[in-house]
């Protein structure tokens, strides 16, 4: 065990054990927000665990998770958005706070491989993530209006 | 299609295959002439869809 | 048959099951040892025909027959599908009303779209190097283009998914599966097996034999697959009404 | 100590399950669902398993959500239609 597992550990419990008690407790808003919240966290503790593991090859799940995790809360965003309409779900404080933590996991990770293409492809899955989770924020927060049938 | 037109979907193609190449480029391990040929037929692939997507949203 | 009856048959079953879960629990190897005997001959076989990935090799040259199973699953799963979710005689299709979407949400999915199109196609393609293979890199591209319903509204995906050509492509990749299976036969080995192409250099693109190719194959099937599976799902979501009054 | 990360993974995807099963309404579920998927992608990672993790990844943050949003939408213009 070293301490990019620990790490991953630490996120995992803390970040991904509240987003389940989000989740699974209290109004329709609470819950898709922190649907969004659970991917940037499993999303940052599967990068860790693949430089903690030292396999590079298990960057690419990191990889699918920044590009498809945000496609999820757009699907439930979009066909939710009659439900939303009543209460807002808008967190932009816990939002910039994941926000930060993937920024410095990402940060840390580029530090750790050192300059080349290991890096731009961390680098490349920091954004995806990072802006994934923002647009997806602000998708719940009223992306969608006058969604009739369509 | 005028040629200006045509000059525009020119270089919208051209921009996204040259981004979606390098893309392919980062996320491979170790560069060889298959890799090249396979990284620019996908590439292709994606500027293509990127195009038609773009087109379809902006119908109206 | 009383609730109470019933109830008591279903705490009968559920002891038993209980019991002979936790009497095989006591008979399981340790957690993590070390004797992999299954293991063990999968990665030589594996590294003998320079697949870099074993779980590749096994999926598509050891147990290539088991893949060929799934597939066919996957592809009677759709065609039920098809066919339960056809437009009925009384119902018709309604054109939905355009959605506004958010200006930086519509960005992000024509962005996205193309991005994350390319990175379906990398783990398809890079299935016997990396962790990957054809059903996940097919599964990615077909997501992909559904960001166009996300972000903008169904037109605009019916706009560039004719659900034609994804359906014949989809016959064709599973028939192209049985074709590679059947020249292993025709070239007087057995069906499926790994012995048509040179193995090639470890740990490139064009190693593994036949693997590759199965791959290709199998992740055309899974995309086309489920392009036409959500085509069914979302024109009864979003398109087919019942008729007023029946 | 090297196994706590299996043990967390573990405890979330049982925590994330029971709450699946104990969440009534199905929109609900589906948000709970896509948890679950993620927490099962992260146990085959621990257990050393990337291939099935990055199918159980690629099935569930996305097309498992489409699908059940998609059939909840369907039931629910259907209830609408009737109620009228």
């Amino acid at each position: 065990m070293n301490g990019w597992i620990l790490a991953a550990t630490v996120l995992l419990a803390g970040g991904a054990g509240t987003a389940l008690w989000g989740v699974a407790t209290g109004p329709l808003s609470r819950r898709v927000v922190a649907q969004n919240l659970s991917t940037s966290v499993v999303c940052a503790s599967l990068l860790l665990l693949a430089q903690g593991y030292d396999r590079t090859a298990y960057v690419d799940l990191g990889l699918l998770l920044a590009v498809l995790g945000p496609v999820g809360t757009l699907v439930f965003a979009r066909l939710l958005a009659e439900d939303l309409t009543d209460d807002r779900a808008a967190a932009w404080g816990l939002t910039w706070t994941t926000v930060g933590v993937d920024a410095a996991v990402v940060v840390a990770l580029c530090v750790a491989a050192g300059p080349g293409r290991a890096m731009v492809k961390l680098l490349v899955v920091g954004a995806l993530l990072i802006g994934g989770n923002l647009v997806a924020s602000r998708a719940l927060s009223g992306g969608f209006q006058g969604v009739r049938g369509g | 299609m005028t040629g200006r037109t045509a000059l525009a979907a020119a270089a919208e193609l051209l921009a996204w295959w040259v981004a979606l190449a390098l893309l392919w480029l980062v996320f491979i391990s170790t560069v060889d002439t298959l890799e090249r040929i396979v990284g620019a037929s996908v590439a292709a692939i994606g500027a293509l869809v990127a195009r038609a997507g773009r087109r379809a949203v902006t119908w109206r | 048959m009383s609730r109470f009856f019933r109830l008591r048959v279903l705490a009968f079953g559920g002891a038993g099951l209980a019991a002979l879960l936790v009497a095989a629990c006591f008979d399981l190897p340790g957690f993590g040892g070390g004797s992999h005997p299954y293991g063990d001959r999968a990665v030589r076989a594996s590294l003998a025909r320079r697949t870099a990935n074993v779980i590749s090799s096994v999926n598509f040259d050891q147990r290539a027959y088991d893949t060929l199973g799934e597939m066919s699953i996957l592809f009677a799963a759709v065609l039920g599908c098809v066919v339960l979710l056809r437009q009925n005689r009384d119902e018709h299709r309604d054109r939905p009303e355009p959605t506004e979407v958010a200006l930086p949400v519509r960005r992000y999915a024509l962005l996205v779209l193309p991005v994350a199109l390319v990175t379906g196609l990398y783990v398809i393609a890079h299935g016997q190097l990396s962790p990957g293979g054809g059903f996940q890199g097919g599964v990615v591209a077909a997501t992909a283009l559904h960001l166009l319903y996300l972000g903008a509204d169904y037109g605009a995906l019916e706009r560039v998914r004719p659900i034609g050509v994804f359906e014949v492509t989809d016959s064709l990749a599973a028939c192209s599966y049985l074709v590679l299976g059947l020249a292993g036969v025709l070239a007087g080995t057995a069906f499926l097996a790994n012995t048509l192409l040179p193995y090639g250099t470890f740990n490139t693109l064009s190693s593994g034999g036949t693997v590759p190719l199965l791959n290709a194959a199998i992740g055309m099937e899974v995309a086309s697959a489920v392009v036409v599976l959500l085509a069914r799902f979302l024109d009864q979501a979003v398109e087919i009404e019942e008729e007023k009054g029946s | 100590m090297a196994d706590a990360v299996i043990v967390v993974a573990l405890l979330l995807t049982a925590g994330a399950a029971t709450a699946a099963v104990a969440v009534r309404d199905p929109a609900r579920q589906a948000l709970v669902l896509s948890l679950l998927g993620l927490f099962l992608g992260v146990v085959f990672t621990v257990l050393q398993a990337p291939d099935v993790g990055l199918s159980q990844l690629a099935v569930g943050s996305a097309l498992t959500p489409l699908l059940i949003m998609l059939s909840v939408r369907k039931v629910r213009r259907r209830g609408k239609e009737g109620g009228k």
